[in-house]
């Protein structure tokens, strides 16, 4: 019963927060007078106008589609070669100076080879976002793998497992945790990259309809779409977390407090 | 034949360790840069838009030595750094209260979550309003982009403390601040120190997105320039030499976590 | 070095030999050539100002920045002038700069080009096709819009694609569009490498020997309440007509803040400079803009041009 | 003192649901040695935890001093059964032991001195500055009974924590914490397998059935003090009460 | 058959460099118990993990069937004194005893049966679906002992096996690795602190000193077979052999 009414005071807060928030940004907005920064009232309107439902099929889809290919692609590219590079000395080695090369390398400078490679369509647009989602959950996978209790690596040796139980049962499952935090950054430039990548070559898209609000000085649609991005943000990691929870239980009962 | 353990060559191996840590890297460089030439050369992509190999390395030769350039770099690597340790200072305190007190996590998840996935390329009217067009827009950017990896991670480091640690620092009755410095921060630091890598190339890659589009220094207003100039070759050689200061960059991150983490098994099996 | 010194204020102008500093906000193109040839002529120095070029990548940051007064003066295209000024940013053009030329092969603000062993001839052929453009809801979109209008064309029929105009040569070269709408210094080289031109735009919706205008020099409203509004307008309209009858000053200084070589500046077509503008072109400029639906509220000829700009543009 | 009052606990729900606990209880005086032997499994960590207010019991109440215990009380210290895991790998031996009294008032001097003397007294005093890792298991147990030691509780709970030491250093440890019991009256409740050692320590023997467990006996250990390795344990009546020990846990029903 | 040539082990280098083992040697003949004693960090665990092929000894060498170990050899199960952390948390019971049957030649049903009886054989024959960290220390030290059951090895290493289980546990789990030697001939090597223990398994002890270790004495212990728990215990040799390696232990040097 206790955790009962701790949990629904959790729920509470989460939702009066917010709330709150909302009301402020409401009450000062309303007073601020600012060009750029329009009242609530005023996005909230255009909010229902564009995206109840007028454009969801048009913009919103297709973004998300191309959002959710790049970031699948990028996370099994990033566990992938992240396992492999955590497991090997030498891999890491060889591997080490250019990944750490390209992951400096900003987004936008990489259009102009993303096109004449990809094309300004469909496949550039992925690329872009896989490649810079690719980098957290790259890192946490190797860095991962290489904190794997060395008394569970010793195990493992001793009991001669197959090179297919050990990545199966053994790398994957102990790896997660950290692998999923990455993931979880990951998710968020997910939906940066979206809108960056729909700077270029467009025809739809929410990024695509923020940075034309943002050129043609229709500020309460640009924060309009912004707003539409917050909440997928939300959305999408509250789905995140909720397959977190469910896949590592195992996890959450050896780390911190389990009463 | 197994998996799981670090294949290393035995002591008894002709070249030192150190030797060896460097053939490696040697080989996939060099591989890369030929493939690269091969690439153009071949015709695979088309030499007029992308440069080769050769002509783009000779520009960047022809670029070291001249003091804007490294001005540039200087000024890039300026914005980043301030960027990076804004993020730093507010990114693992934030994550460390906000990852060790549920209540808040919770009342203030929804924000968070919301603000998390704003593009930097939303937020620059913001920026430029309230920050300007100088340094200082510039650091906003670079350090609100990378301020959320560090949290992030920072959060679910403060998660992965061993739950009878946990149980030790309470039944010792260990105050707030100990429990938090000395337990759970050193607890975290694994998970941290890969958001502070990650973090370190987001406000590089930030701080060059900035110039970019409104600074008048640095690499990305170099980039800028050639590339509206139609420079190829010296943009190319410009990007490769915002790699190198991410390269740079890591150095530095890897020297800071072989210290900070010297107790953890990933540093420690690098000890003889 | 970023970050500005000297804020400009209104004090400290005339009187005193003191240099009034004004921070102007350029796009890296050899347009704003006046601005550099008038610092080297010291046409600036004599009307009392230092001036300060910070480079901005796109005009809309650049008005952002005009807002925020991180810029004093800001060049920006007419179309993207009138966007913000009709939905109720107080900005106005106190000087023009430049023109379209007034025949298409001199034309440098837009050509349309396909490549060499394209089976589009003229724009006639576009119908279908997928045409690149720099900026979709902008000058782009609406000059290309009026020109297939004005040569009979549904321009509902051609598909418009934005792509950044340094990477058009690569989108046409690998195939993804069919044609491309680009600028200088983009097009002589892009015609150089075999590209054929079919379509000036901004040329082919003009009367004979008309120059449509292209860009000027925006402030907000404040910096026109100021004393020295009109000595820079002043500065600005005589360093745009002497770099006119000055090309190769203006081709001098082009490598000064482009990453263009002086090989390659010998051999762009250059803008039309020139301090006047036709009031009737300009308005006809708002009109396309509004057809297009970019407008919000009504704008004529005199809420874009502010008072100094207006006293040199021809009636 | 301490009450251990109708003390049940039941893990998870519904179809997982396992009973740990029926019902416990006793008590244990201030100053009193008390050992809890039962059957691998039966709850005694349970039990304990639930002593040191680490879990909360889902039936009954510990009570300490009248008082019921909802967090770890103050002046009380554990030994955890999982000492390996108790100790923190980043900070030195040292560091590990002084870590529970940077929270309590004393010199800095004082406390080197606590730590210094508590690590001497386990054998490890020339190990301060070694991190946990880099000793052997019966090293890092000692390290956590030094913790214990040096926070000089009124009260200790020891999980099972001789468990990785040799026949020797067992022993040695054994009358260490029967010296420190004398010394400072500290009460202890001590979880062990070693019947020889629960006879040979206790003022009083808890024994706990299977699960779900209740308590089989409470055996008086009428040995006088001081205990002496050799002497008290070839004593008829240490003889007597092993064998009876034994014979309880042995009483076990067939599997759990 | 499985023969310790002249082994030291130095950990670190420099100013924290630590000689464990100064240099041990002795063998291991096909299907023989051996012990291992002696005290707390001397170097057993360390010594136990050269034998397995796991670390590289500094000096000296392993040599199985007169080839060098220099990785874990096939058909060789260790179990390890950190039981706990050598279990998955992700996996179940059942699943941690299956996992190292995965890659052998045998079919699932075969599988399945040995995880059973092996469970069974730990009395864990009920906890096959629960995970590790709902187990007590010594149900998951028995998880661990049956997953090198369920491996059917041809030599098993056994590092303190029976540390966390009650008395009456660990005389069954004592006479059920008896049981296993005598059925499919294993040769066993088995770390204990408890000299009981090791008398009454082994047909032979390697006593060894404080570090640097080297081997105090090796024992024969004729006790004959097969071994119960009353019986041998009782016999005259057991007490003499008993008290013989007690004195051997204690014979150590001041504090290490
Ligand atoms: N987190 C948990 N979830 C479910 N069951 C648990 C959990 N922790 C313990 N149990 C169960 O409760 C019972 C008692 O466990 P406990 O650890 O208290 O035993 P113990 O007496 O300390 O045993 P040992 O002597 O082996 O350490 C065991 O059967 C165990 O499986
Ligand atoms: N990774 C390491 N780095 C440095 N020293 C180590 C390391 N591992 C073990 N040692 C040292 O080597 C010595 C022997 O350790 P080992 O674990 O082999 O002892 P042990 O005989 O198994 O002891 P116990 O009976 O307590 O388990 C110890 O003094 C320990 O401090
Ligand atoms: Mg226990
Ligand atoms: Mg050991």
């Amino acid at each position: 019963m206790r955790a009962g009414t701790r949990s629904g005071l959790l729920v509470g807060l989460e939702i009066l927060v917010p709330i709150l928030i909302l009301a402020v940004w409401w009450v000062w907005s309303a007073s601020a007078d600012s060009f750029y920064f329009p009242p609530l009232a005023e996005i909230l309107r255009s909010f229902q106008e564009t995206w109840l439902f007028a454009r969801f099929p048009t913009d919103v889809l297709p973004s998300l589609g191309r959002m959710f290919l790049g970031y699948a692609i990028a996370v099994v590219i990033a566990v992938v070669s992240g396992v492999a590079l955590g497991l090997s000395v030498v891999a890491r080695q060889a591997a080490s100076p250019l990944v750490e090369f390209f992951r400096a390398i900003p987004p936008t400078a990489l259009l102009p080879f993303a096109i004449l490679v990809f094309g300004v369509g469909f496949e550039m647009k992925v690329f872009i976002i896989a490649f810079v989602c690719v980098w957290p959950v790259l890192l946490n996978t190797i860095d991962g793998v290489r904190a794997i209790d060395p008394v569970l690596r010793e195990t493992v040796r001793v009991y001669r497992l197959s090179n297919v139980d050990q990545l199966r049962r053994i790398v994957l499952p102990a790896i997660a945790p950290q692998v999923f935090a990455g993931m979880r950054t990951s998710l968020s430039l997910a939906v940066i990259l979206m809108v960056v990548s729909e700077m270029v070559a467009s025809t739809n898209g929410i990024g695509y309809f923020v940075l034309q609000a943002q050129r043609s000085f229709d500020i309460a649609e640009m924060w309009s779409g912004i707003l539409l991005l917050g909440i997928f943000g939300y959305l999408l990691n509250a789905v995140f977390i909720w397959i977190e929870r469910r896949s590592l239980t195992w996890y959450r009962a050896i780390r911190s407090s389990s009463t | 034949m197994t998996v799981v353990v670090e294949t290393r060559s035995p002591s008894t191996s002709s070249l030192g360790p150190g030797a060896r840590g460097r053939v490696a890297p040697t080989i996939a460089i060099v591989a890369t840069l030929v493939l690269w030439q091969l690439a153009v050369t071949v015709g695979l992509i088309d030499a007029q838009y992308f440069p080769d190999m050769v002509s783009t390395v000779t520009q960047l030769a022809g670029l070291v030595v001249s003091s804007s350039f490294w001005l540039a770099l200087a000024d890039t690597l300026m914005g980043a750094a301030l960027g990076m340790a804004w993020a730093v200072a507010l990114g693992i305190p934030l994550g460390v209260l906000f990852g060790s007190t549920e209540w808040l996590y919770r009342a203030f998840r929804v924000p968070i979550e919301f603000l998390r996935p704003m593009p930097s390329v939303a937020l620059i009217p913001v920026a430029v309003l309230v920050f300007g067009t100088g340094l200082e827009g510039k650091v906003f950017l670079a350090a609100f982009a990378a301020f959320w990896p560090l949290f992030v991670q920072t959060v679910y480091g403060m998660h992965d403390t061993d739950s009878v640690v946990v149980e030790t620092a309470r039944s010792y009755r260990v105050r707030t601040f100990d429990r938090l410095w000395r337990i759970k921060l050193p607890g975290a630091l694994p998970f941290i120190m890969t958001g502070a890598r990650i973090s370190a190339a987001v406000a590089l890659i930030l701080a060059v997105t900035a110039e970019l589009l409104f600074s008048q220094s640095g690499l990305g207003y170099e980039i800028n320039l050639a590339r509206s100039s139609g420079a190829i070759s010296l943009m190319y050689a410009l990007i490769i030499a915002a790699g190198f200061l991410g390269l740079l960059l890591n150095a530095v991150m890897v020297f800071i976590e072989q210290r900070v983490l010297s107790w953890h098994p990933s540093t420690r099996e690098l000890l003889p | 070095s970023s970050g500005s010194g000297a804020p400009s204020g209104d004090a400290g102008g005339d009187a005193s030999g003191e240099l009034t500093t004004i921070r102007v906000g350029i796009l890296p193109y050899a347009n704003v050539a006046p601005l550099y040839v008038g610092m080297q002529e010291g046409i600036f120095e004599e009307h009392g100002f230092e001036i300060e070029p910070k480079t901005f990548n796109n005009g809309a940051e650049e008005v952002t920045a005009l807002v925020a007064d991180e810029i004093d003066v800001a060049f920006v295209g007419y179309f993207t002038a009138a966007v913000p000024i009709s939905k109720g940013l107080p900005l106005q053009i106190i000087s023009n700069n430049d023109q379209e030329a007034a025949e298409a092969d001199a034309a440098w603000a837009a050509v349309t080009l396909v490549s060499a062993d394209s089976d589009i001839q003229s724009v006639e052929d576009l119908p279908g096709k997928t045409l690149a453009v720099n900026a979709l809801r902008s000058q782009a979109e609406v000059q290309n819009t009026m020109s297939f209008e004005a040569q009979g064309i549904d321009p509902a029929s051609v598909n418009l694609l934005e792509v950044p105009m340094p990477e058009m040569g690569a989108a046409l070269a690998n195939g993804s569009v069919d044609a491309i709408n680009i600028a200088e210094p983009f097009a002589s080289a892009e015609i150089a490498k075999g590209a054929r031109q079919i379509d000036a735009p901004l040329v082919s919706i003009t009367e004979e020997g008309e120059n449509f205008p292209n860009g000027g020099w925006a402030v907000t409203q404040d910096f026109l309440a100021r004393s020295d509004a009109e000595a820079l307008a002043e500065a600005l309209a005589e360093a745009t007509d002497f770099t006119q009858e000055n090309p190769e000053a203006a081709r001098a200084v082009i490598p000064e803040f482009t990453a263009l070589t002086a090989e390659q500046v010998d051999s762009v077509r250059l803008p039309y400079w020139s301090s006047t503008v036709s009031r009737a072109l300009v308005q006809q400029a708002i009109d396309m803009a509004d057809q297009v639906g970019l407008l919000e509220d009504e704008v004529t000829v005199d809420d874009l041009l502010a008072e100094p700009a207006r006293k040199f543009s021809d009636q | 003192m301490l009450v251990v009052d109708k003390l049940g606990k039941t893990y998870g729900t519904g179809a997982t649901q396992y009973e740990a606990i029926d019902e416990i209880s006793f008590e244990v005086r201030r100053g009193e040695f008390v050992c809890i032997v039962g059957p691998s499994g039966c709850g005694k960590t349970t039990l304990l935890k639930a002593m040191a207010g680490l879990h909360s019991p889902t039936r009954g109440v510990t009570r300490l001093n009248d008082r019921a215990v909802t967090g770890p009380p103050a002046e009380m210290a554990v030994v955890f059964q999982e000492y390996g895991r108790s100790l923190m790998p980043w900070l030195t031996v040292k560091d590990n032991v002084l870590l529970p009294l940077r929270s309590r008032k004393m010199s800095s001097a004082e406390r080197k001195q606590r730590v210094a003397e508590s690590l001497n007294s386990v054998g490890l005093g020339a190990a301060g500055e070694k991190y946990p890792w880099q000793l052997s298991g019966g090293m890092q147990q000692r390290v956590a009974i030094a913790r214990a030691l040096a926070y000089k509780p009124d009260i200790l709970l020891m999980d099972e924590p001789f468990a990785s030491v040799d026949a020797q250093t067992r022993g040695d440890l054994e009358d260490l914490i029967l010296k420190v019991r004398d010394e400072f009256g500290v009460t202890i409740v001590l979880v062990t397998h070693d019947i020889d050692e629960s006879v040979y320590l206790s003022d009083r023997i808890v024994v706990l059935t299977n699960a779900p467990t209740r308590v089989n006996e409470v055996i008086d250990v009428d040995l006088g003090k001081p205990r002496d390795q050799v002497e008290t344990k070839e004593l008829p009546a240490f003889a007597h009460l092993r064998a009876h020990v034994y014979r309880l846990i042995r009483h076990r029903e067939a599997e759990q």
